[in-house]
């Protein structure tokens, strides 16, 4: 891993047919970034997931889908740690309890599949945006045999 | 997405071409899937599939709960290791008819 | 084209490790945003190579390829043009007359590259940061027909 | 960056495993190569190659001048449509030996 963090950040339109983007090039990222070790696909697969919920729900929830507003993504990588943040204008909510949903429910998915993927989540309201923000422990890199 | 239907051995099989079902695409799959549930059992070949987000999995329920209000039944194949832990994680195993490949899903009867 | 802006940045530390991840980034992104026109790949080939000359410049002169220094990328996507930016905080240059160089000569040959394949270059100084800019004007998104 | 070396009817053929040649590999691809050139011609086969920058060009420079100074040629095939235009561009073309593939360039001698 290099010295300094490695950051990425995307700003896209509040248009559901661009989350397909966000979600492969934060996978892409982290691969390229972190190419050796052999449970970097899975990782970086797994983000690829959480991001794909947090940006839809920013996108969704917090644009209305109004491709006139707009949506920030960050990821932050680290020695032994990565940060994704997701942000966008929207009136935010409550980040209360984040339970396993029943099978039959038809919604409500995504936040728990966040939960399970990272090792921590916040929420931060200000005047200016709604952030969520997730937080994962990763292996230092694998030294070389 | 392209939804392309065929039948094999008097078998209604359903694939699509996407590698990723998400809140971009769910609801075009949902609405595809939707107008082949009639009169017979239905196997979706999720072959091409590499990803799937919490709307995928909401459209699958949404037409596993459909196929079940129409007496038939709706068989998922060819789902990946990484789906089928989302699967998993979820609880979705409980209630999704899933089948390793075509072959065992049409034997099922 | 949505119908606000996209934008990518990407901050790595000053190491030519991660050259190739900024270029192959920029093109994906390309690509993926405007997935549809025929000569997209041609134009996102071409931003993977302007982007690649000019971070390796910011790198192994803006840097000295010290990876705790760091370098910043910035591409936004505009309906009809887009613009790359890579910033260092080195001591900058004096952009004058690319002229194309001769075919034996060993260097040089990078800004020859970009003003190619570019439509304009500007490169600006301040105290804190040295960031060169480069405009390309694209066709408009062909009509479905 | 593998570099392999073999020979085909007594010529040397050398062939990189890189997609890209830049100021991250260059270095290493000049090195690689120039322990090759002693007494033969030799060929780089350039198949994997999708992507080449000023630096990649630069190591080409140096490494046909080297082939120069030691009387043998270095002949460059299997280049991409791209990394043509790349060479037209920059007036490479014009001094570098450049054939459409492995065969042409052994016939060439
Ligand atoms: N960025 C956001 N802005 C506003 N509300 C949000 C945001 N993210 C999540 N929510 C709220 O949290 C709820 C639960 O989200 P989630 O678990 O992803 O399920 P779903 O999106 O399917 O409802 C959403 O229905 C929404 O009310
Ligand atoms: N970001 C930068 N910081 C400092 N000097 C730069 C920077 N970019 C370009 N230069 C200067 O411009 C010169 C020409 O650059 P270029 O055409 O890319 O060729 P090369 O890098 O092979 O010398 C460099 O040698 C360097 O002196």
């Amino acid at each position: 891993m290099p010295e300094k963090p490695v950051i990425l950040e995307i700003v896209i339109p509040g248009d559901i047919k661009l989350l397909s983007l966000l979600g492969d090039l934060v996978e892409i990222f982290i691969q390229k970034t972190l190419n050796n070790g052999s449970n970097i696909e899975d990782l970086a697969f797994q983000m690829n997931l959480a991001l794909t919920e947090a940006s839809s729900n920013a996108i969704l929830h917090g644009c209305k889908n109004n491709p006139d507003r707009s949506v920030k993504i960050r990821l932050e990588l680290q020695n032994d740690s990565l940060t994704l943040e997701v942000s966008d204008n929207g009136s935010g909510f409550n980040l209360k309890d984040i339970n396993a949903p029943e099978p039959y429910q038809e919604k409500g998915r995504g936040l728990y599949i966040i939960k399970q993927l990272m090792d921590s989540v916040e929420y931060k309201i200000s005047d200016k945006e709604s952030k969520f923000v997730m937080h994962k422990k990763i292996a230092p890199k694998a030294k070389a045999s | 997405m392209k939804i392309n239907s065929y039948f094999e051995d008097q078998v209604q099989i359903v694939d699509i071409d996407s590698v990723r079902l998400d809140a971009g695409n769910a609801p075009e799959f949902k609405d595809g899937i939707l107008q082949f549930i009639n009169g017979e059992d239905i196997i979706i070949d999720f072959r091409n599939l590499e990803f799937i987000d919490s709307s995928g999995l909401s459209a699958l329920v949404y037409l596993h709960k459909q196929a079940q209000n129409n007496n038939i039944r709706l068989k998922l194949v060819n789902l990946s290791p990484r789906i089928m832990d989302i699967l998993k994680t979820t609880g979705l195993v409980q209630i999704l008819q899933i089948y390793p490949d075509v072959e065992s899903a049409k034997k099922d009867i």
